[in-house]
């Protein structure tokens, strides 16, 4: 069995260690560097429960090779809250009651800050196809559009007091 | 054969004292300011600052020491003879540490078996034959999960193929026998029927119409986003099991563990840590437990199993597949004088539906619905296939949606023949408010109710004439559109612990409160929440009842080492059966309080009030104690002979269940070319009597009405002719993303329970259950005047453009 | 999954019946047919390595003729297992000369297929099964043409008949039939451990008498 | 769901990465995307030995306007292909395509050079290319040759790249004036494959079809040219009757197979309709309109 030593910059952390080259990324960032807020919930790519960004870019990390991300960036859920104080989709989906079991959520919240940071001011049908990568079983999506919604406002108005 | 009849009698003299009409109003009552937060407070939930930090703990996080990891092989066939199995290239794979199959079971102790919820027996794993596709055949113990995924590619099965009996109709004649094990060689399981068939054969002989209709309500599955799994530790040193599990009834569980396995109950700790949804899938034990718990016990070492998807979808427990026959007797005025229904219930291999014990066929006879209906029969039977077992709920009480899916189809079928408008036929039927309490022909007696107002909130709200002169519009541009009406009755909240028990254990639920020195509080719960936000949802009750900032109650669920005894989480019981506990165990310890404050106020009890958070002396409110007070008190300065403390535990046992209900409206717009349905508006008026927090009420009402969209549209498990499940992954089992899910719009009416201390209901299910019925409505609403019927759900594309094709010709 | 169809050969009867009867020709001519060998009178057993894109099966099957009926026919049982899971076939084949040189056959058949392959590859069966008939087919035909012009086509038509894949030992029905039950029961858990287990479920089968009797 | 074990490299240019497709032969698979090798992997469904990772490789990822052709780089991310400038402004067939291929997130890794060497008549991008008459460029370590799209799809995932060869670009004509496209599906739901889909890229001149190619989705083992509905509509004016006569010919010319997506019967019918609409939409936008 073919292993070798990958580092992944596991949000901002140089994250080495040797792993099987069949090692899929989530069991990496599970497993390996022992994170567990990113989720499994399928085989076929389909839920999006295991979804991070890579160098920026939401992906499933349920369907990439842990060495194909080998020097790469990947950000986590527990890497969303910078120095202590949530990030407005986290705000979001806390004040628009965005989650019920929560499994889904960190995906959601991945999926989200992609969006976001590609369209920042999106419609509501922009928002439904944005995470059509994302299955919830629990909150039939209303409030995650809400949620997102107050993210994309409460960004906009930083950014606006930032500029002035 | 049961009469449901004999079983409700005690409740036609309740002692609660069911009030005559219970008022209905919209409004929200709160009662308390926003700094306790009690009932009726948008209250942000307390669990969700770890959730969207990603630090909830689910059974696939826990890592313990020197941990193992299984895998299962699974049958290829549906049915078929096991001649041998071969393990030993699987224990020459790296990291396998062991194969257990049912032959090692068997020597076990006849472990190769376990009871079903409902009394049945179903395999752990098989030592003669498989009986459905996808069967636990062996189990696979290695040293981690690649491991023993490669170990279950090694372990080579010879299986002589037997012929599958995937039709239940075809079961019923008996020419294959799924269950030879049993001395009864017949796969029919049970008869059950509920009503009066006299009385309903002779409304049926005067009627003045007769609508008949027969349908399907599909095979589906949960698809919670976290699938089952399993961490169990049998320690060698003190004996003691520790098991965490995706568990919706952790002590239920506890105690199946303890009967089945022989260990004694106090070695047995069961964790249901955050549960990734459960919508009743996480209610059943499975064979990958027991496996994984037996795995425990022959290593001594901790052993996680996690299911795959496709292994989720394809053995754990199904919901629904109801095969229905319906017959309505109509009056010449339109009003309906009786309903005939018989139903198959295809069980799959083994009767593991989760029902209370003496209804095998669940709440099935709720069926007259919001409808006042002179007689009703209903007879359903069990039949077994070679299809894994099941019959869970999928966000529903126990096979409510199956009765309110027949009913409300029945009811627009009915309208549609009549050429009358289904709204007012409905109007027209339904149980006045003046009626309640009501005693339905199959012998349930409603609570509260006021269906009338409920449907009307919702004409009005989404402009039903407005939308009826538009589909008029629209039919002569030969633009297909329709509108579907649903009006639901729920029967949620099971004790009474009379009638309803789950393998014998009475289901009743439980909360203890203790209160400490300093006014703050921790209660448990014997529910389990899933995401129903029981951790702020139980901490506002306690904050109506005992004044305290819910902030300051800590509500914790789920370790059966600390949480009183409880049935669990499941068909919506968990307001009105723990949060009612809540609410009586706030009650005594209120008792005791007043006390103390008389003690502290140097008054006599009677001089007392309560007000929002205190004990104020009447007529004198600045002589005041509040709680907080009280409690330093019980610690520091109770009164002599008193036990000190203050701490109370109540286990309730609901007089009745209680019933909830609404109206919903669906506007479809058919695309003619591809027969695509598009949900283009859905409204949602919901009733379940007192609110405790809006903001977390609809959002379960949402996420119900999505998964009452699914089946509508979407999703079906689907078997070919050989019993092979063809939609085992989520990229075949279509469940509904945001796109397909449309913006729902809710409302309420509030009609209290008269008899739940906080005049709350369940609600968590009301829209799974009310919402098929309202969109199937609205497609036959579409295609009516083309000649089409009726047809079943999902109603696909395919069907849509196959009924307008036969319509066209 | 119902297949049928029809396959015009450039050859007598004869000769297509007897190519239909020869399983070096089989195998030289099935896609991925990697072992086909007579086991007794008119049943075969081989190994397949059906591959279609990424989807790779390794199946191990036994095939046997019914029905023979020379040179017009015959039925024919497939049953094949593999790790991804299994097919079985019942299918009829007939031949017509339509012309000396010429001969039509008629093929009907009914596959049951199982196991993951079914359940994850469904919409994929079809025009599998399909394209591995017709392949087939193409290749008998250029043998049995090459054999009706008096040549030695067989082992030329090999290489472009069947993918190339490399040969993975696969486990056959003997390997499965060797283990006998009672044994492999004894011998699935490593001997450390059989002793807790028989111990510690001696308690158990006690109490579950209790629970079921009691 | 685990894969099994398999040894991975990641050339990092080309010439590496051919030399060891020669080496290593029909035991590798080249990974791309990898959104649809990994979840057969996962399955084990495909359990190749090799995997060569075309990810670490430079230069393989672009859109551009270049000689009278759009060039898109093998390795280029569907995600960026949908958000390219150009492609929103001048190839509205392949901007509608690229917007329905599974979902956001798999588009994310997903290539255009995978979905097109994969050769999965399910996939999105044969019929789009089969309609822009567009061809791809493959490179072997003797050279590197084009393929005409209609000679690329030779069979059920089979394409007619050469043991050896890599495919390293697509290239797409620059539409010419009075030129439209569009790209019609039906699916399940969002992220399915097509129950059935069509591609249209025609050119209307003097209120006459001059030129249409049409490329079907998943209704044929083989990704399908529908010639038929091409001719229905060529020289013609885009009249209700030969729409009608399009879509005829579509349902017929198509060779489904039954699964869960639908029967025969209705995959031929929606065929038709799809042909139909993409054919209106693709002239509404050859006419100027979008």
């Amino acid at each position: 069995m073919s292993k070798r030593m990958i580092t992944v910059d596991l949000n901002g952390e140089a994250t080495t260690r040797e792993v099987e080259d069949r090692t899929l990324l989530v069991h990496f960032i599970r497993e390996d560097a022992g994170l567990k807020g990113t989720h499994i919930g399928c085989d076929t790519t389909s839920c999006g429960a295991c979804t991070v960004l890579l160098d920026g870019r939401a992906i499933k990390s349920c369907t990439m090779f842990a060495v194909q991300a080998d020097g790469k960036q990947v950000e986590t859920i527990e890497g969303v809250a910078k120095d202590g104080a949530l990030h407005p989709l986290q705000e979001g989906f806390w004040e628009k009651h965005g989650l019920q079991c929560g499994y889904c959520t960190p995906g959601m919240i991945l999926s989200a800050k992609h969006l976001l940071e590609k369209n920042p001011d999106p419609t509501e049908d922009e928002i439904r196809w944005g995470i059509s990568g994302n299955l919830c079983r629990c909150t039939g999506y209303n409030k995650i559009v809400e949620a997102i919604q107050y993210a994309a406002k409460k960004s906009k108005a930083q950014d606006e007091e930032a500029a002035e | 054969m049961t009469h449901l009849d004999d079983r409700f009698e005690h409740h036609s003299d309740k002692p609660d004292g069911v009030s005559a009409e219970v008022a209905t109003t919209d409004e929200v009552r709160i009662r308390t300011p926003s700094k306790i937060c009690g009932m009726g407070h948008r209250m942000k939930r307390k669990e969700d600052p770890r959730f969207i930090q990603g630090q909830g703990r689910y059974v696939d996080d826990v890592v313990l020491p020197g941990m193992l990891y299984l895998d299962i092989v699974r049958s290829p066939y549906a049915h078929a003879k096991i001649k041998s199995i071969d393990a030993s290239e699987a224990l020459a794979t790296p990291g396998v540490v062991a194969v257990i199959t049912g032959k090692d079971l068997e020597a076990a102790g006849g472990l190769h078996w376990m009871p079903t919820l409902m009394s049945d027996t179903q395999m752990v794993l098989p030592t003669e034959k498989v009986v459905y596709y996808a069967q636990e055949v062996a189990a696979v113990v290695a040293t981690s999960r690649y491991a023993a995924a490669d170990g279950i590619e090694k372990v080579f099965v010879d299986y002589e193929p037997l012929d599958p009996v995937v039709d239940p109709f075809e079961a019923m004649k008996d020419e294959t026998i799924v269950r030879d094990d049993k001395e009864k060689k017949t796969n029919h399981i049970w008869h059950w029927e509920a009503g009066d068939k006299t009385a309903t054969d002779q409304v049926f002989g005067d009627a003045a119409q007769v609508v008949r209709q027969k349908m399907y309500i599909p095979r589906i599955h949960v698809a919670s986003i976290e699938t089952c799994g399993m961490v169990a530790h049998m320690d060698k040193v003190t004996g003691k099991l520790l098991v965490y599990m995706t568990s919706q009834a952790p002590h239920a569980h506890r105690t199946v563990f303890a009967l089945v396995s022989g260990l004694p109950e106090q070695k047995i700790q069961v964790i249901s840590p955050d549960i990734g949804g459960g919508f009743g899938g996480k209610v059943p034990v499975y064979p990958g437990y027991v496996c994984t718990i037996v795995a425990s016990i022959v290593t001594c070492k901790p052993i996680k199993w996690i299911e795959d998807r496709s292994e989720n979808l394809q053995a754990d427990s199904f919901a629904r597949d109801y095969h229905i026959d319906a017959e309505m007797a109509l009056d010449a005025g339109g009003k309906i004088t009786g309903l005939r229904v018989e139903t198959l219930s295809d069980c799959g291999a083994a009767d593991a539906a989760a029902n209370p014990s003496k209804f095998p066929a669940g709440m099935y006879s709720i069926c007259t619905g919001s409808y006042d209906i002179q007689a009703a029969h209903v007879a359903v039977d069990g039949v077994y296939t070679t299809k894994p077992p099941g019959g869970v709920a999928y966000r529903c009480s126990f096979r409510v949606t199956e009765a309110v899916h027949m009913i409300e189809r029945m009811a627009s079928i009915a309208a549609h023949e009549r050429g009358e408008d289904p709204a007012d036929f409905r109007l027209r039927n339904f149980i006045r408010s003046d009626q309640f309490p009501y005693r339905s022909p199959t012998g349930w007696q409603y609570d509260s109710g006021n269906y009338k107002a409920a449907l009307q909130k919702a004409m009005d709200m989404i402009g039903y004439h407005e939308l009826r002169r538009e589909q008029a519009e629209k039919r002569a541009k030969v633009e297909l559109m329709g509108i579907g009406i649903s009006s639901f009755t729920e029967v949620v909240g099971a004790g009474p612990s009379k009638d309803y028990d789950i393998l014998g254990i009475k289901m009743f639920d439980s909360a203890e409160i203790r209160i400490h020195p300093t006014g703050k509080a921790i209660a448990r719960f014997g529910t389990k929440s899933q995401g129903q936000g029981h951790e702020t949802t139980y901490a506002q009750i306690l904050a109506e009842e005992l004044g305290l900032p819910a902030e300051d109650i800590q509500v914790e669920e789920g370790d059966t080492d600390t949480a009183p005894y409880g049935l669990g989480t499941y068909a919506s019981r968990s307001t009105p059966t723990a949060g009612a506990a809540g609410a009586m165990a706030a009650r005594k310890i209120k008792a005791k309080a007043k006390k103390i404050a008389a003690h502290l106020l140097e008054v006599g009890e009677d001089d007392l009030e309560w007000n929002v958070d205190r004990f104020q002396v009447k007529g004198a409110p600045d002589k005041s104690k509040t709680i907080q007070d009280i409690a330093f008190a019980a610690y520091t300065n109770h009164p002599q002979g008193m036990e000190a403390g203050l701490e109370a535990v109540d286990y309730y046992d609901p007089p009745n269940l209680t019933f909830p209900f609404g109206s919903y409206i669906a506007v479809v717009d058919i695309d003619a070319g591809t027969g695509e349905v598009k949900v283009r508006r859905f409204v949602a008026i919901d009733d379940c009597g007192n609110i405790i927090n809006p903001m977390i009420v609809e959002g379960q009402i949402h996420g119900g009405l999505t998964q009452g969209l699914a089946p509508a549209l979407f999703e079906e498990i689907v078997y070919d002719e050989n019993g092979q499940n063809l939609t085992g992954t989520l990229a075949d089992y279509l469940v509904p993303t945001a796109v397909e899910s449309p913006k729902w719009e809710t409302g309420h009416t509030v009609t209290p329970s008269p008899h739940h201390p906080l005049g709350a209901k369940g609600v968590g299910e009301s829209p799974t259950v009310g919402a098929p019925p309202a969109i199937a409505n609205a497609v036959v609403d579409a295609l009516w005047h083309l000649g089409v019927r009726h047809l079943d759900i999902p109603i696909t594309p395919e069907k849509v453009w196959a009924a307008l094709r036969g319509a066209r010709a | 999954m119902k297949i049928d169809g029809t396959h015009t050969f450039d050859a007598p009867r004869h000769a297509v019946w007897e190519a239909l009867l020869d399983p070096e020709v089989l195998a030289s001519v099935m896609p991925g047919c990697e072992k086909l060998e007579r086991t007794g009178e008119n049943a075969y057993h081989g190994t397949l390595k059906i591959k279609v894109g990424p989807v790779q099966g390794l199946f191990d099957g036994k095939v046997r003729l019914a029905d023979l009926e020379a040179p017009k026919g015959y039925t024919m049982k497939v049953d094949g297992r593999g790790a991804t899971g299994f097919v079985r076939a019942d299918s009829t084949v007939k031949l017509e000369a339509t012309s000396d040189a010429q001969t039509e056959m008629v093929y009907t058949a009914d596959a049951k297929v199982g196991g993951r392959i079914a359940s994850v590859g469904q919409r994929l069966l079809d025009s599998s099964a399909k394209a591995i008939i017709k392949q087939s087919l193409e290749g008998l035909n250029r043998v049995v043409k090459a054999r009706a012009s008096a040549e030695t086509g067989a082992t030329e038509t090999d290489g472009e008949a069947s993918t190339p894949v490399p040969a993975v030992e696969a486990p056959t029905q003997a390997d499965f039939a060797k283990a006998v039950a009672k044994e492999v029961a004894a011998d699935l858990i490593p001997k450390p451990y059989r002793i807790p287990l028989v111990l510690g479920v001696i308690v158990i089968i006690t109490l579950i008498l209790w629970y079921f009797l009691g | 769901m685990i894969p099994g074990a398999f040894t991975y490299h990641s050339p990092r240019t080309l010439e590496e990465a051919m030399a060891l497709l020669g080496n290593l032969g029909d035991d590798a698979k080249i990974l791309a995307g990898g959104q649809s090798l990994i979840p057969a992997m996962r399955f084990r469904l495909a359990m190749p030995e090799h995997l060569i990772d075309l990810g670490g490789l430079d230069g393989l990822a672009y859109v551009r306007e270049d000689a009278g052709f759009l060039r898109i780089g093998a390795m280029t991310r569907e995600a960026d292909l949908e958000a390219a400038t150009v492609v929103q402004q001048r190839y509205s067939l392949l901007a509608d395509t690229a917007h329905v291929i599974a979902d956001p997130l798999v588009r994310n890794l997903a290539t255009v050079g995978g979905n097109l060497a994969h050769a999965d008549p399910a996939n999105d991008h044969p019929a789009t290319m089969l309609a822009y008459a567009a061809e791809v460029e493959a490179r072997s370590p003797t050279g590197s040759r084009t393929i005409k799209i209609d000679d690329f799809f030779t069979g059920l995932f089979e394409n007619a790249l050469e043991p050896g060869e890599i495919l390293t670009e697509i290239r797409i004509p620059a539409p010419q004036p009075g030129a439209g496209g569009a790209y019609r599906k039906l699916e399940r739901k969002v992220g399915d494959y097509a129950v059935s889909a069509a591609a249209v890229q025609l050119r209307v001149q003097g209120g006459r079809v001059s030129a249409a190619r049409i490329g079907l989705t998943n209704v044929s083992p083989v990704p399908l040219r529908a010639t038929g509905a091409e001719q229905a509509i060529l020289g013609q004016a885009i009249t209700d009757d030969c729409l009608a006569a399009a879509a005829r010919a579509a349902s017929e010319e198509c060779d489904p197979s039954p699964d869960l997506r639908g029967s025969v019967a209705y995959k031929r019918d929606i065929t038709g309709v799809m042909v139909r609409r993409a054919i209106e939409k693709a002239a509404a936008r050859a006419g100027g309109a979008s």
